[in-house]
C-alpha cells in the first residue's frame, strides 16, 4: 500500500513552485525548498492539495554545510491517506514559524529552539521546551559532548570515596531554584488572572512529573501553560552513539507502559529500511504482544482516570488484572515491565511451553472482568457528570493540533495507523476500530474501553494462528544484518564471526531516511531515521503521540476549573518518558 | 452530697466516653483498612500484631513521636487552634447521645449517657458546624495555595449541607415532639421514623457524607487535584487530628444519631423484641452497620466536583428536606 | 539519617518501642517518577500488599517518613526533589529505587544526575531496572532491618556489608509483633 | 478485514437515576469481591517463584563438562581449571551492552603464555538488565540467574565481582538446570491470581 506523496500532486507543486527539488525513494518522499516560499508551499499544501494534518516538525544539524540546520515538517491527507515531508535549510539559523498554519507546531518549535538553537520568527512565547531557561548549550548538536561538561564538584553524601569503577565526582551543572523560578516566570510573561497556580511537577495527580501553570480566577482557569522536560533524558542523542540492535532497550524506557508496542514501531522502522523480512511466527508473536500490552496500557490509564476521579477500588481491580499480563510477558520475555523482547528480523526468545494455554485462560476470564468496570463506573450518575461534555475536541482540533491515537478517534477522526499502514501480521486479522461522535472525555473513555475488547478479538485468531506453528523458527537469522541465535553461535564460527563482526560495527542500513510508524495506546509512535550507512544512525527522531496529544490540554482548560484538568489530564492520557523523551 | 454524686458520676462517664472515644477511633481506622483491603481482594494490615491488631498502636506511636514541623510562614495560632477546632466538637456531641436505657447495677442507677439536654438535637448540630471553622483556620493559616482552595471548597461544602441536614431533621422531631434524643428514641417503641421519613433518611445520609468528606463528596482531601486538602502543611499528631476527627469520630457519632433518628435508638427491631439482647448492645450493632455502608459507598463510588456539590445542596436535598416536613405534617395528621 | 553519630550506648526500652513504631507504619511519599513508579503502584496493589507491612503512600512530604525516589533523576528536577527531602519531618528516610536514582543508570547523559546521592543521604539502594515489586519488598525489609539495629546512629562503615543471597527461601519465622 | 464501528453513548433513565440502581450494581460488585479470597503473596512469608527465563542478577557459568563446542575452540588459549568460570575475555559483553562503562574486565598473561581473567566487575546500577550481554556470550558462561533481592546499604553494593557470580550461577544451575523451558512453575503462589490454568 504506497503511503507516499503520488505523481499527480507532485506535478502540482512542480507546476506553482519552481526552486523546489523532489527526492523520491521507497519509504521517504521530500519536497525541498528555499525559506521564503516555504510559508506559501505549506499553505498551498494544507489549503490546496489537502494535507491538513499536521504530523510532526523537526530539525537536523549537519555541522559541515553553510547553513546548518535542516527543518522537516511531515503532512498528512487524511482523505487519500497520504503523507509527505517538506524540507527547508535555515539559512541565518532561522526559520518563519509555522503556527498560524497549525497550532501543533508551536511546541515543536520551542523543542527545535531547545534542542538546536534554530528561532522562529514569529512564534508568540519562543522559550526552551525541555531544559530551563539559564541552560547555555543547545544539546542536541553534534559539537555537543554526550555527558555534557562535567565542571561541578558534587561527591556522595553517603561518604563512599569511590563506590564503583565508573564513578567520577565532576558532574554537569544542576539548576538552581533561581534557574526554575526564572524558566516559570518566562512561561507566563503577564499575570492576567488573580493567582498563579503551579500544579508542580511531584503531584501526585498528575501522571508523572508534568509541570501545569494555572492563571486562575477563584478556581476557573484563565490561562494555562505546561512546562515538560523533567524526565528530559537525551534519548535522541543516546540514539545517535549506539547501534540498532542496542536502541532497542531505549525504546522501552521512552513510553514504559506500552513498552512492547514501541519496540515493534522501531524494529520495523529499521526492518523496512534494512529489507529484512521476519518470519512469519514472528510476525504473529508480535502483534499478539503488542495488543496484549495495549490492553495492559489502556488498564493502567483507566486505573489512574478512575483513581483521580476517585474511585480507588477501580485502581486496584485494573492491577489485579495488569498483574495477569504482567505475569505472561515475564514469563515470555523474562522481566515484566520494561521486556526488550523483539529483536531485528523476528524475536529474542520463542515462546515457552504453555505460553499460549495461559494466554487463552486470560481471554476467555477477562471480558467478564472488563464488564465488571462497566458496571461500576459507565452508567454511575457521578461518572456522567464529571466526564459528560468535558474537553470536546473538534476535528479542526485534531488536524491542526496533530491529535493521534484514541483522543482522535473519540472525536470521530478515522486515523488509525494499523489500518491504513498494516505492519507485522495487522493485515491478516480483522478487527473493528471503534470511533465516537462527540469527541469529549466521556467518549474517550468509551473508544479506549472498546479498543481493549478488539485487542481481545485479536490476541484470539493470533493465538488460533500459533498454535499451528509450533516448531517454525522465531527468527530470521540467513539475512545478513541479523544476529544469529546463541545455538548457532555455539556450533559454527561463520555464525560467531558473524555475530562479532554485527555486534562491533553494527548493522549498516543502507544509505537514505525513513519515517515509519506504528499504533500506540498513546497515538502514532512514529520513527524518523536518517542513516548515512554506518553502524549508527544519523539522526534519530521520536514522533510520540503523548507528546502532541497533551498539547490540545492548555487549548481545553480554558475557563474550566482544577478539578476537571485532573478529568481532561486522565483523559488525554500522557506518558511523560515520551513526552520529554 | 447528693452534687458531689452527680458530678463525680459526669466526670467518670466523660473520662469513659473521651478514652473510648480515642481508643475507638483508632481502631475504626484498622476497621477501615480492612475492610478496604477485602473489597479490593487484599488482606489490609496483618504483620503487625496478630491480624494487624496492633497497627493503629503502631500508627500512632509514629505520628505522636514525629517532629512538629512547623513552617515560619504560618499564622501559628490559628495553625494551632484549627486541628482543635476540628476534633473537639466532633467529641462534645457524644455528651448528649444516648447510648441505651437506663440500668442498674448493685443498687446504683447508672444512666448510660452523659445529660439529657432537652435542646440536644440543637447542641449536636451547633457543633457539628463548629467544625467549619477548624477547616477553614486550618486553609487560611497554612498561607500556601493548595490548602487554601481545599479550605473554602470544604467550607462551601459543609454550608451547603448544614442546612439541609437541620431541614432534614425536623421531621423526626415533629413526630417525637421534643429536641431530647432520649425521648425521640422512647417515642419510637412502636414504629421506628424510618418509614415515613425516607426523603428525610436520603437527604441525611448525603449530607454525612459531605460533612465528613466521605467521596461522592470527598472534596477537602481529593489526593488527585489538591495534594492534602487543607491538611497538606500539617505534620505529626496535628496532621493525625484531622482525619480521626473527620473520617472516623464524626461519622461515628453523626451515624449515631442517624439511628437514633431513624432507626429507633436501643429499641430492638420491631420482630425481633423477645430476644435477651441489652439494649446497649442494639444500638452499637445499628451504629456499626451504618458506619460499615458508609465505609462501603467511600470505596466504591467517584467523586463529585465542587460546583456540583453545591447545586445538589441547594437544589436537591433541601427541597427533599421540606417536601418530607410537608409528608410528615400530613402523617401526623392522618396517624396522631 | 545516615550519617549521625552514635547518640546513647544504654538503649532503653522506650527507644526499642518507638523504634517499632516507626518501623511498622512507614509512610512513604509517593514520588513516582519514571518506570520504577509503576513497579511501586504494583507493589502497592492487591499482589504484593504493602498495607500488610503499615503502609500507606501519602500525598504530601510533610506526613511521610521514607522517601522512596522511583525513576530517573533529571538535573531539572533535583532541586525540587532536594525541596521535597527538606520538606520531610525528621524521622526520614531515603530508599532510592532502581538503577536510574541510584547511579545515573542506563543515561549517561548531559539531562541525568548521575545518582541522587549527590543531592540527598539515601539509606537502601536498590538495583533493577525496574526492581521487581518483591525487589523492592525487599529494600523495604532492608530498610526495617535497620531502623531495627538502630545503625542509625552508627557512622556508614559501622554497617556490615550483608552478602547478597545466592537463592530466595521465604522466610519461616513469623513474629507476631511485625517487623 | 478493517472495520469502523461507531460506539453508543448510554445515559441513565429516570426510573435508574430514582432508584440509585447504577449506585446499587456497582456496590453490589465491590461486596461480591469483598466475600472473593485475596490474591496476595504475603511476600516475606510465600515468595513467587520467577519464571526459568527470569533475567535477574547476572552469574558466570563454570567449566563443569556442560559447556558448548565453542568453549572447546577457545579454552586451548586459557588455562581455566575444573569448577572455574568460563570467561575467556573476549570483551563481546562490553561491546553489546549499551552501557559499555559498566564492565570492568581484565585478563593477564600467565608464564606459559596463556591468558587468565583477573577481574570481572559489573556495576549493576547502570546496567537494564535487558539480557543483550548474554546473547553476545559466545561460550554460554554469562547468564543471569533468577535472584532479585539485591539491595544493599551502600552504592559500592550495586558492583559484583566474578567470584559472587561463579557462586550465584552454580547455585542456579544446581536448582534449575534441567528444568523443562515452561512459562512458570505452576505453584500455589500463582493460583491464588489465576485459579485452575487448563494445561494442553
Amino acid at each position: 500500500m504506497h503511503l507516499w506523496i503520488d505523481g499527480q500532486d507532485l506535478d502540482q507543486i512542480k507546476k506553482s513552485f519552481d526552486s523546489v527539488e523532489i527526492s523520491r525513494s521507497e519509504n521517504f518522499v521530500s519536497v525541498q525548498i528555499n525559506k521564503e516560499k516555504l510559508l506559501e508551499l505549506l499553505s498551498f499544501l494544507k489549503d490546496k492539495l489537502g494535507y491538513k494534518m499536521f504530523i510532526d516538525f523537526f530539525c537536523m544539524d549537519f555541522p559541515v554545510q553553510s547553513p546548518r540546520f535542516q527543518g522537516v515538517y511531515l503532512l498528512f491527507n487524511p482523505e487519500k491517506m497520504r503523507r509527505v515531508a517538506v524540507k527547508c535549510w535555515a539559512e541565518g539559523d532561522s526559520l518563519p514559524s509555522a503556527t498560524k498554519l497549525w497550532k501543533g507546531i508551536k511546541w515543536a518549535e520551542r523543542e527545535a529552539w531547545d534542542m538546536f538553537g534554530v528561532r522562529f520568527e514569529g512564534h508568540e512565547n519562543l522559550v526552551r521546551m525541555f531544559m530551563w531557561e539559564t541552560y547555555q548549550h543547545h544539546p542536541l548538536r553534534k559539537d555537543f559532548p554526550l555527558r555534557g561538561h562535567g565542571e561541578v564538584y558534587l561527591p556522595p553524601l553517603s561518604g563512599e570515596e569511590s563506590p564503583a569503577h565508573n564513578y567520577s565526582p565532576y558532574h554537569t551543572a544542576l539548576p538552581t531554584m533561581e534557574d526554575l523560578e526564572i524558566t516559570q516566570k518566562k512561561r507566563l510573561p503577564e499575570k492576567k488572572a488573580q493567582i498563579v497556580l503551579n500544579w508542580g511537577p511531584l503531584h501526585p495527580g498528575t501522571h508523572g512529573t508534568i509541570w501545569f501553570l494555572f492563571d486562575m480566577e477563584g478556581e476557573e482557569v484563565k490561562e494555562c501553560d505546561i512546562i515538560l522536560g523533567q524526565l528530559h533524558r537525551g534519548v535522541e542523542k543516546i540514539a545517535e552513539n549506539i547501534t540498532y540492535t542496542q536502541f532497542i532497550p531505549y525504546t522501552d524506557r521512552m513510553d514504559y507502559i506500552s513498552a512492547l508496542c514501541s519496540q515493534v514501531a522501531y524494529v520495523n522502522a529499521v526492518e523496512k529500511h534494512l529489507g529484512v523480512e521476519p518470519t512469519e511466527k514472528a510476525k504473529y508473536i508480535r502483534t499478539m504482544m503488542c495488543e496484549l500490552q495495549r490492553i495492559n496500557s489502556h488498564l493502567l490509564w483507566l486505573g489512574t482516570y478512575a483513581l483521580d476521579l476517585g474511585a480507588l477500588t477501580i485502581f486496584l481491580y485494573t492491577f489485579r488484572e495488569r498483574e495477569k499480563i504482567m505475569d505472561i510477558i515475564e514469563g515470555i520475555a523474562g522481566i515484566r515491565l520494561n521486556s526488550t523482547y523483539i529483536r531485528i528480523g523476528g524475536v529474542a526468545k520463542d515462546l515457552p511451553e504453555g505460553a499460549l494455554d495461559v494466554i487463552e485462560h486470560f481471554l476467555n476470564d477477562f471480558p467478564q472482568r472488563l464488564k465488571e468496570y462497566e458496571t461500576i463506573l459507565t452508567k454511575n450518575r457521578v461518572w456522567l457528570r464529571r466526564n459528560v461534555d468535558v474537553g470536546v475536541i473538534t476535528r479542526e482540533d485534531v488536524y491542526s493540533y496533530g491529535l493521534t491515537g484514541a483522543v482522535a478517534r473519540a472525536s470521530g477522526v478515522p486515523y488509525d495507523v494499523r489500518m491504513f499502514q498494516p505492519t507485522d501480521a495487522y493485515g491478516d486479522v480483522d478487527f473493528d476500530v471503534p470511533l465516537g461522535k462527540v469527541g469529549d472525555s466521556y467518549d474517550r473513555y468509551l473508544v479506549r474501553v472498546e479498543e481493549m475488547r478488539q485487542s481481545v478479538r485479536i490476541i484470539k485468531q493470533c493465538v488460533k494462528v500459533l498454535r499451528q506453528m509450533e516448531g517454525e523458527s522465531y527468527i530470521n537469522t540467513e539475512h545478513p544484518f541479523v544476529l544469529p541465535t546463541l545455538d548457532q553461535v555455539f556450533n559454527s564460527i561463520e555464525a560467531m564471526v558473524k555475530d562479532f563482526n554485527l555486534r562491533i560495527y553494527g548493522e549498516k542500513l543502507p544509505e537514505g531516511e525513513i519515517y515509519l510508524s506504528g499504533e500506540n495506546p498513546r497515538g502514532e509512535l512514529g520513527f524518523y531515521i536518517n542513516s548515512k550507512g554506518e553502524g549508527r544512525p544519523y539522526r534519530l527522531r521520536v514522533r510520540s503521540g503523548a507528546f502532541y496529544n497533551l498539547q490540545v490540554f492548555t487549548e481545553l482548560i480554558k475557563g474550566r476549573t482544577v478539578a476537571d484538568a485532573v478529568v481532561l489530564l486522565g483523559s488525554l492520557d500522557p506518558v511523560v518518558g515520551e513526552t520529554d523523551r | 452530697m447528693e452534687l458531689v454524686g452527680t458530678v463525680v458520676g459526669i466526670v467518670i462517664k466523660s473520662l469513659i466516653f473521651i478514652i473510648g472515644m480515642f481508643l475507638g477511633a483508632a481502631y475504626l481506622t484498622l476497621l477501615e483498612r480492612k475492610f478496604a483491603g477485602h473489597v479490593q481482594q487484599r488482606p489490609g494490615p496483618l504483620h503487625v500484631g496478630p491480624h494487624g491488631l496492633l497497627q493503629p498502636i503502631a500508627d500512632a506511636l509514629k505520628v505522636l513521636t514525629k517532629e512538629d514541623l512547623v513552617p515560619n510562614s504560618v499564622d501559628r495560632v490559628l495553625f494551632y487552634l484549627a486541628s482543635l477546632m476540628a476534633f473537639v466538637p466532633a467529641i462534645m456531641i457524644l455528651a448528649v447521645v444516648p447510648f441505651g436505657e437506663p440500668f442498674t447495677i448493685f443498687g446504683l442507677e447508672i444512666k448510660p449517657y452523659i445529660t439529657d439536654l432537652n435542646v440536644a438535637v440543637l447542641l449536636a448540630l451547633a457543633f457539628g458546624s463548629l467544625s467549619i471553622y477548624g477547616v477553614i483556620f486550618a486553609g487560611w493559616a497554612s498561607n500556601s495555595k493548595y490548602p487554601m482552595i481545599g479550605g473554602l471548597r470544604k467550607a462551601a461544602v459543609l454550608i451547603g449541607y448544614e442546612v439541609a441536614l437541620g431541614f432534614a431533621l425536623v421531621g423526626p422531631i415533629m413526630m417525637a415532639g421534643s429536641f431530647s434524643l432520649r425521648e425521640i428514641v422512647e417515642a419510637q417503641q412502636n414504629m421506628w421514623f424510618i418509614i415515613p421519613n425516607i426523603l428525610a433518611f436520603v437527604v441525611v445520609i448525603f449530607s454525612i457524607l459531605a460533612e465528613t468528606g466521605r467521596t461522592p463528596f470527598d472534596v477537602q482531601e481529593a489526593e488527585a487535584e489538591l495534594v492534602g486538602g487543607y491538611i497538606t502543611e500539617y505534620t505529626g499528631m496535628k496532621f493525625g487530628l484531622f482525619p480521626l476527627a473527620e473520617w472516623y469520630i464524626a461519622t461515628f457519632v453523626l451515624s449515631a444519631i442517624t439511628v437514633i433518628m431513624f432507626f429507633g435508638g436501643w429499641n430492638p427491631p420491631p420482630l425481633l423484641g423477645w430476644l435477651p439482647i441489652p439494649a446497649f448492645v442494639w444500638f452499637s450493632v445499628k451504629v456499626f452497620l451504618l458506619f460499615m455502608f458508609f465505609l462501603w459507598v467511600h470505596w466504591t463510588l467517584p467523586r463529585y466536583r465542587v460546583d456540583q456539590i453545591t447545586e445538589i445542596a441547594w437544589k436537591v436535598m433541601l427541597p427533599l428536606a421540606l417536601a418530607n416536613i410537608f409528608i410528615v405534617a400530613i402523617w401526623i395528621i392522618i396517624f396522631g | 539519617m545516615a550519617i549521625k553519630h552514635n547518640n546513647g550506648i544504654i538503649l532503653t526500652t522506650v527507644e526499642e518501642v518507638l523504634s517499632w513504631g516507626r518501623r511498622n507504619s512507614l509512610w512513604p511519599a509517593s514520588v513516582g517518577l519514571a518506570c520504577c513508579a509503576i513497579e511501586m503502584m504494583h507493589t502497592a496493589a492487591s499482589r504484593f500488599d504493602t498495607d500488610r507491612l503499615g503502609i500507606i503512600f501519602r500525598g504530601s512530604p510533610r506526613q511521610s517518613d521514607v522517601l522512596i525516589v522511583a525513576g530517573t533523576v533529571v538535573n531539572k528536577v533535583a532541586p525540587m526533589l532536594k525541596l521535597i527531602y527538606d520538606q520531610m519531618p525528621d524521622p526520614k528516610w531515603v530508599i532510592s529505587m532502581g538503577g536510574c536514582s541510584s547511579a545515573g543508570g542506563p543515561f549517561p547523559t548531559y539531562a541525568t544526575l548521575q545518582g541522587v546521592d549527590r543531592i540527598i543521604p539515601v539509606d537502601v539502594y536498590v538495583p533493577g531496572c525496574p526492581p521487581t515489586p518483591q525487589a523492592l519488598l525487599w529494600g523495604i525489609l532492608k530498610l526495617q532491618k535497620k531502623i531495627k539495629a538502630k545503625k542509625e546512629g552508627k557512622v556508614w562503615e559501622e554497617i556490615p556489608m550483608e552478602k547478597v543471597p545466592t537463592a530466595s527461601q521465604p522466610i519461616k519465622e513469623k513474629s507476631p509483633f511485625g517487623f | 478485514m478493517v472495520k469502523i464501528k461507531y460506539i453508543e453513548r448510554p445515559g441513565l433513565t429516570n426510573r435508574e437515576r430514582v432508584f440509585f440502581t447504577d449506585f446499587i450494581n456497582g456496590m453490589k460488585i465491590t461486596i461480591r469481591n469483598f466475600f472473593r479470597k485475596t490474591i496476595t503473596t504475603a511476600y516475606p512469608f510465600e515468595k513467587l517463584t520467577p519464571p526459568k527465563r527470569f533475567r535477574g542478577t547476572h552469574g558466570h557459568r563454570v567449566k563443569d563438562g556442560r559447556e558448548p563446542p565453542s568453549f572447546k575452540v577457545l579454552e586451548k588459549f586459557m588455562d581455566i581449571k575444573e569448577g572455574e568460570s568460563r570467561c575467556v575475555a573476549c570483551y563481546m559483553c562490553q561491546q553489546a551492552c549499551p552501557v559499555p562503562e559498566l564492565f570492568r574486565i581484565e585478563a593477564v598473561q600467565t608464564e606459559e603464555g596463556k591468558k587468565k581473567v583477573v577481574r570481572f566487575d559489573m556495576n549493576l546500577l547502570n546496567c537494564m538488565y535487558c539480557g543483550l550481554c548474554t546473547e553476545a556470550c559466545p561460550v554460554d558462561c554469562l547468564i543471569m540467574t533468577d535472584i532479585y533481592e539485591t539491595a544493599t546499604y551502600r552504592r559500592s553494593g550495586g558492583v559484583i565481582h566474578m567470584d559472587d557470580m561463579t557462586e550465584r550461577a552454580v547455585d542456579f544451575d544446581r536448582r534449575r538446570y534441567n528444568e523443562p523451558d515452561r512459562i512458570w512453575i505452576d505453584d500455589e503462589e500463582r493460583s491464588k491470581l489465576w485459579g485452575q490454568i487448563k494445561w494442553s
